[in-house]
């Protein structure tokens, strides 16, 4: 036996999206405040629905029974009586329902807008891209701000090191003199050991030496007499320097190591 | 060279979306400045007699023609008509719209029923894509809307979406249970 | 509708050429008035700033880009091969910007080689650009960065340069004696 409601709601049955959906159509159906859904009349009619289906012989989805379920959970709820006066205020059971359906109704909303507006802008035409030949066109430059900094970072660094490079070199040009300036005393106290007076310029000539050599020996020369392995005389200003051997020197070194080794003694 | 000219040329030539980058490149122009341009040319084409009109989508500038001459339109051919969507399908990509990117159980969680041939059909249209997965155990497949989203419905941006007076939904939404 | 807006969003959508027949039927006018109207409009395409054009092919009407925008339009479908810089030229650029305007023999100074070419480079890349001269003894020429330079790195402006350590600022090279 098919009810008249069967009959009003076969050709809506299959287009209920879900629970909601079916709900919603009851709320609307009925003008209900959705915020105090009556929910004795509500769970009749969605149990209604769901008998009709039945007969219709429609596989109801597992989905609508839940929903009937908790339906009747809440008309259960709802029936008891409230017996904890202590509880100022009790949860409304239909609560959670209620949140539910108004979110799924803003989206059933925006639903129709959505709609709405497929259909106006359904009606804009676009043009098709026309043939574009492709081609090689000035390199984009890839570059990076870290990079960048890195370089400028790096390149201070190098150039620090190089200055520090530069010191040392200066270094070994001194170190390297100071070698010459040896040799060259050994130089002039191998002539003096031949017991030779000599004439500076003859043997550091400016025909056979550099400019720095002959400076070097001029240094050396100082050296040997303060040694007092050598003296020396310049007749002229600016004329030669005789230098004479220093028998006298050899002995008073000689002295100073006896003198130290006696006091090693001590 | 003026810049409205230039720039009238090349979204003529592409018909599809120019990238503001791309139309800023073009024309010698920061991307400011060429966006000014580009509202600037928006306004004039909208209130003048002219048949097209630009549009902005997600960055990219497009010409259109006026949706007032339709009708016009087509008379030149027929013009195919994409099939509307189905009330489920609207349904799960408002909730996409404003939610994305979201899970399926979360569509589902507030559609009340099993949402998995829709976002098919959604994906089919190219209305939402797949946007990496969530953190959430199991390591769900998360949906966002695409750029054809925006084209169809008429927005410019995600932005464009008219709010959800979501005041009126508490936080419990937030905090329901997912499955 | 104004006829000629209604020709406009035609031409715009069919792309193609649209006979004179077919425009005249979808506006409700005979051959004539309708070739009027064309000829019309093509007049004022042409003596104004826009980048398309009407043009008439064989008794159908197109729209068309204008000949003299074409390397714009190229420019869409230009294919960009991005290319880096050499180190001597990232870290000349690099001194240069950090120390603007700079004389080649304070780059030199810091880099230890001679940076004739590959300051050549640089200008020739318009990323650097002569700046007058410095007082110095020769009054030798000073360099600084352009704006395609800030473009490139994606500067607003100098202050957007990554910043150096106190450490690492150059106060040695200051005093440097320059050659």
């Amino acid at each position: 036996m098919k009810s008249a409601l069967t009959d009003a709601c076969t050709l809506r049955l299959n287009n209920f999206e879900g629970p909601f959906d079916l709900l919603f159509f009851l709320i609307e159906k009925n003008k209900i405040d959705i915020y105090d859904i009556p929910i004795f009349e509500i769970t009749e009619q969605y149990m209604d629905y769901l008998a009709a289906m039945q007969e219709l012989d429609l596989e109801i989805a597992s989905e609508f029974l839940v929903m009937a379920a908790t339906l009747l959970h809440i008309k259960s709820c709802m029936l008891l009586p409230k017996h904890d006066d202590t509880v100022a205020e009790e949860l409304d059971p239909r609560e959670e329902l209620i949140l539910k359906l108004v979110a799924y109704k803003k989206y059933k909303e925006f639903s129709q807008i959505l709609k709405d507006r497929e259909a106006a802008w359904g009606r804009v035409h676009y043009k098709l891209p026309e043939v574009i030949p492709a081609v090689q066109y000035d390199d984009e430059l890839e570059v990076s701000p870290v990079i960048l900094r890195q370089c400028m970072v790096e390149a201070l660094n190098r150039s620090r090191q190089r200055m520090n490079d530069v010191s040392k070199k200066m270094q070994r040009i001194l170190d390297h003199e100071r070698v010459s300036l040896k040799s060259k005393v050994r130089e002039i106290l191998g002539i003096l050991a031949k017991g030779i007076r000599f004439c500076f310029s003859k043997v550091f000539s400016p025909l056979t030496r550099s400019r720095i050599e002959i400076a070097t020996g001029f240094l050396a020369l100082l050296e040997v007499v303060k040694m007092g392995q050598a003296s020396v005389e310049q007749y002229v200003a600016f004329g030669d320097i005789y230098v004479t051997p220093e028998k006298t020197g050899k002995k008073r070194d000689n002295r100073k190591i006896e003198k130290k080794r006696e006091s090693d003694l001590v | 060279m003026d810049n409205e000219t230039i720039i009238e040329a090349v979204l003529f030539a592409s018909g599809d979306p120019v990238a503001l980058e791309k139309l800023a490149e073009i024309i010698e122009q920061d991307k400011k400045t060429t966006r000014g341009i580009l509202a600037n040319m928006q306004y004039k084409f909208e209130h003048s007699a002219r048949g097209i009109m630009l549009r902005e989508l997600d960055g990219s500038w497009q010409f259109c023609t006026k949706p007032e001459l339709d009708p016009y339109i087509s008379k030149l051919a027929a013009v195919r008509r994409k099939q509307g969507l189905t009330p489920a399908a609207y349904e799960t990509l408002s909730i996409i719209a404003y939610n994305q990117p979201v899970t399926r159980a979360y569509i589902e969680q507030i559609r009340g029923v099993n949402s998995d041939s829709v976002l098919m059909t959604l994906m089919e249209r190219n209305l939402i894509r797949e946007a990496g997965r969530d953190d959430a155990p199991g390591r769900p497949k998360l949906y966002e809307t695409t750029e054809e989203f925006l084209r169809v419905f008429g927005f410019s941006s995600l932005k464009d979406l008219p709010p959800l007076e979501m005041n009126e939904i508490p936080e419990v939404i937030e905090n329901m249970p997912v499955d």
